[in-house]
């Protein structure tokens, strides 16, 4: 087992990798920008070291300097966790180089399934359906003006390289594809360091449904069923769940050996996930594989009762998996929602700044997965993600409304989240019934404002104005009393150790 | 006592008079007794009559943030600076358009040029921010009247990027 | 459905009924002792009234506040959670004339399980085995001297009515009998009401086995399993987990019948559980029946992944069981540390007082039910449970190193709490073998005190050295600055509306 | 600057020194580089070298409560009564024994009377909190010298119920 692992991520997949690591007794190494210095995945380390300034290109994303700290720390091995170098096969091809074990799959692999276009290739070759899309990739405005009409619009942009939804976008009519593939590439180029951009057939009104796959290298590969993660905006996932309500069983077993399949034929080792999607009528299309731990894996071990994160760090060092197909099953129903610092109420603006007061939810079958904590600060830098929110229950209504009062008990004062948007997707009726597919939030949810009747705003007005009272009522009683510097922003910053 | 914040634009007032035990509170006509006992900072059991809300205040950005049975209210303090939740957008002043940053960020083209013909919906900006780009357009038709910024610039909130002098009619 | 359920209790139990309520969409009223405005489940409930005076006698336990206070929100049903009334089968009968629903058993069950004796008689009419002990009771200190000798020493005292280890006490010899059964008698009485006392013989190094038991009203019947809650100080549990390392398959299923021959011969319905003493040879026998919703109740939930809180409200209203027993699987392991107001370093003296500082451990397979909060109070007149910290995993060994892991990252400061020897206990050689029996504290933690190397305690001066140079640190900036009125014991208690 | 704190009973003492990047610690000949973020009231990312703490502090009682790694520290301020850790129990002053409550509760019994004679282990008085009976006893063979107490009396912590005065030798 390694002696030693550097976690190259910040938030709240660094922290859930560093509890692993301590879980496994593992010594846990983390990386942190100038910026993140207060960042709660440097505090929850063993060891942490600065690798440069703010800007991901700089520090997160400089090879050089990630490779450089686990060598300067002596680890002898590095957790990507998703998004950064996570799917970069030059870093996990350094990693190999430098005998340091990337704990993900081989750069090979990483390389092929990387290429949108090399894996739908491969996928294609062992019988796996994929989305009509364009033959090859190019640069050339003409060349993909000449495909998209060959594919029919309404036609996908997207990124060869990279997921989350950046550098993707919907064209409808040819007016819009020469810029819409030019900020795709732009967006592209900035996250994932790779401006090649294809097209792809846009399936109407479909189920996103992966699949978790697993391989060690003992020639072993199971799958952990899927997840449906059907609520997207702007393509980018925002509720999970497990198992989907779409499924049937023996649809569930096909498309779990459809994913098999492409693990074998791709050379995959180590947790991934194979996306497809399901059109209304039945029809699944292989979208994509995912090289890394997923943001939404814990509705996963939530349900098949497994450490997905521990066994990435075991299959690394080598172990086979500690479970056959056979021992797996799904119990109970998972969902999680993705805690965002944006607005929603104003197209979704990326909200940083300061957490003035949180608190976290709790209670049977909750699971908060944080990167943040209340006095922090959300920074502009980075992803919006502070944190998701995961309910398990005995039945999806059970794990529904779970997470809809958890939903309700999760304070975050100071900055815009999506959490109150978030609870009303959850009680959405549409959602309720499970008729989710990816456009749901821009059908169902375009026009949402947060609501509150006459006697809760009256409450809340009464909850300022005590509030405001509070000081004056100690200063009443004789005592010496102030506002805390910490209920307060702007001097909230202040470290003595700057 | 009263209490004036402004709540979505609008001015509410609620007023705390001492009651036997705790307060009596009127707020645009609903009258209840409350009570209320600190549970930490910013956080309350406020009770009115017998139903008890688990309540998070905390004050920042010239506002009162509340949190109440799931629900996050902002209540700008009279006098305050608008940071919070006034965010800029687009305004218009005397017949010029402002596009503004709606956060902090980086901006990654200005697609107009001064004199150039506008129409409502047009994208005049992209600004990037947490890693996503947003589109920042013109809600007016009109003419380009002044560019502020270029790609690359760091701009704060409410930063004007871009003015437009609304057409006639 | 219940359309309003009052919920007649404090603490951790209070909250988690609250929840379940939530979530199954029924209001849930709370009672609040004139001690306890203040208190977290009071904030949590949807409706509140107080029912008297701080102790228990005046407000927690009058039935005739409680059934008024029920009256007076028009609830229709009462959960009792567990201590105070949940066991008391003149308040379930009185609940059943006012028609109001007891959730919980019939009050004759409850009644007949309630009296130890009875029970015992009861069971060993169907065949169950029970420990060796005295054929009534009395309150003669000669009866008393006289059966002992009979059933030879060393004897247990117990208290016909209650559990929780109060009431109770190991005599090793004849001339400690007289005291140790009239200290029983008035514990039993303070904490029951009661003070019948009876004898038992004391099995030496058992483990202590219970199998949770379900019953609805159709006639239905399922075990969930056992757990083993061997860690036990002054017979009151402090660690359980389940599964038991003791059990086998073949031992788990008889184990498991004889529970439910139990219920049978009860007439018992709800939750419930059977306690069993498991010698070293494999020989278990009927200890008593728990006839109300358990402290440890968590780790069934996570293990076998059903909500017993909810469906202790669907089996009162009448629904059938939403499981059989070939439904019902055990998945991974998961234990539980209670966290005490106690200081383990001074044998366990109460520490009641304020929490000047807490934070809960997060993270995968970690459940926390609180009761408390940071700047909140532990009150003199109550229990000191605090909380209960939940660790699953995937197996014993993943379970517990979560367990410890999480117990590293509680701190609760102020007061003293069971945290570090929790913690110590946790990291036993004995107890990661799972070689634990009812002794175990008693044997291998009784001279335990806290340990911490010099460097911990050098980092630790120097946190406390920088916490006390912030305010001049920010008073040289210029910044008006105090320190917060939260931040000190005293002053805590300043509440606007007092 | 130098701090000094009594822990377990002995005087513990940190020196800072601020350095080009936080503080040079000095303790009890342990030498170390530290850096410390705030994280909110009570609670820091303290680094020292590249080794990260979270650690929780906290004031009150007359004292300082640190949690690290685990750890719960309790330091007695200099010159603070000793509220805090000094729990009473029972201490030994000019040959008398004092026999204190050594927390807040209830008097169930006193099992001595005023001259009667106890020895080492024997059971004084009986004190109930938390739901809890706790047994006070004598560490000493001696005579009751005087009861302060009886059954039902709430007594605060470190009330002295019984005095004992000790035998020779």
């Amino acid at each position: 087992m390694f002696s030693k692992i550097l976690i190259a991520n910040r938030g709240e997949i660094a922290a859930r990798i560093i509890r692993a690591c301590r879980e496994l007794g593992i010594p846990a190494a983390a990386i942190y920008s100038e910026a993140d210095r207060a960042s709660l995945h440097v505090a929850m380390a063993d060891e942490a070291v600065c690798v440069g300034p703010a800007p991901a290109l700089e520090s997160y994303l400089d090879i050089d300097k990630v490779v450089g700290a686990a060598k300067e720390l002596g680890c002898c091995a590095i957790h990507p966790g998703y998004g950064f170098l996570a799917e970069n096969h030059l870093f996990a091809r350094r990693c190999e180089k430098e005998d340091i074990t990337f704990i993900g799959p081989p750069s090979d692999a990483l390389e092929l399934v990387g290429s949108k276009l090399a894996a739908r290739a491969a996928v294609t070759a062992v019988g796996v359906p994929v989305i009509p899309g364009m033959s090859g990739h190019g640069k050339d405005a003409a060349h993909f003006k000449k495909e998209a009409k060959a594919i029919g619009y309404p036609v996908l942009v997207k990124a060869a390289a990279g997921g989350g939804g950046k550098g993707m976008r919907v064209v409808e009519t040819e007016k819009d594809l020469a810029p819409a593939v030019e900020g795709a590439a732009r967006e592209a180029k900035g996250a994932f360091g790779d401006d090649t951009i294809y097209l792809e057939k846009c399936i109407v009104r479909p189920r996103h449904v992966e699949f978790q796959v697993f391989a060690d290298f003992q020639g072993n590969a199971v799958h952990l069923f899927e997840r449906e993660c059907s609520i997207q905006r702007r393509h980018q996932k925002i509720v999970e769940e497990t198992p989907s309500p779409a499924l049937t069983t023996e649809l569930r077993a096909e498309m779990g050996e459809a994913a098999l399949k492409v693990v074998e034929a791709s050379g995959y080792k180590n947790a991934g996930t194979v996306e497809f999607l399901l059109d209304p009528d039945g029809n699944y299309y292989f979208l994509e594989v995912n090289a890394r731990i997923q943001v939404e894996h814990p509705i996963t071990e939530m349900v098949v009762g497994v450490d997905l994160v521990a066994e990435q760090i075991r299959v690394a060092a080598g172990e086979p998996l500690s479970f056959e197909q056979g021992d797996l099953s799904q119990r109970g129903h998972a969902i999680e929602c993705r805690i965002y610092a944006e607005d929603p109420a104003s197209g979704f603006l990326p909200a940083a700044g300061p957490i003035l007061l949180m608190e976290e939810p709790q209670g049977p079958g909750i699971r908060v997965d944080s990167g943040v904590y209340s006095g922090g600060e959300v920074s502009v830098h980075y992803d919006p993600i502070m944190a998701k929110l995961i309910a398990w229950g005995p039945d999806r209504e059970a794990a529904r409304r779970r997470m809809s009062k958890a939903l309700g008990e999760y304070p975050i004062l100071g900055i815009e989240t999506t959490v109150g948007f978030l609870k009303d997707v959850i009680e959405h009726p549409e959602f309720i019934d499970g008729n989710t597919h990816t456009g749901f939030i821009d059908e169902q949810m375009a026009d949402w404002r947060p609501t509150a009747d006459d006697e809760l705003l009256a409450t809340a007005l009464t909850a300022a104005a005590l509030y405001e009272t509070e000081p004056k009522a100690v200063a009443a009683a004789g005592k010496e009393v102030m506002s805390s510097p910490w209920e307060t922003v702007g001097n909230w910053e202040i470290g003595s150790g700057r | 006592m009263d209490f004036t914040y402004e709540y979505n634009g609008a001015e509410r007032t609620v007023s705390l008079e001492k009651a036997t035990a705790g307060w009596k509170v009127t707020c645009d006509g609903i009258e209840f007794e409350a009570t209320s006992e600190k549970l930490g900072p910013g956080r309350f059991s406020l009770m009115a009559g017998v139903n008890p809300y688990r309540v998070f205040v905390a004050e920042g950005n010239g506002a009162l943030y509340v949190f109440v049975a799931g629900h996050q209210f902002v209540f700008i303090e009279r006098g305050a600076a608008t940071g919070a939740a006034g965010a800029a957008g687009a305004a218009i002043v005397d017949g010029i358009l402002s596009v503004a940053a709606p956060m902090p960020g980086e901006v990654v083209k200005i697609t107009v040029q001064e004199a150039q013909e506008v129409s409502a919906g047009e994208v005049v900006a992209i600004v990037e921010a947490m890693k996503m780009e947003h589109e920042l357009t013109t809600t007016v038709n009109g003419v380009v009247k002044a560019v502020h910024a270029g790609a690359g610039d760091q701009v704060d909130n409410a930063q004007v990027l871009v003015e437009i002098e609304a057409a006639e009619g």
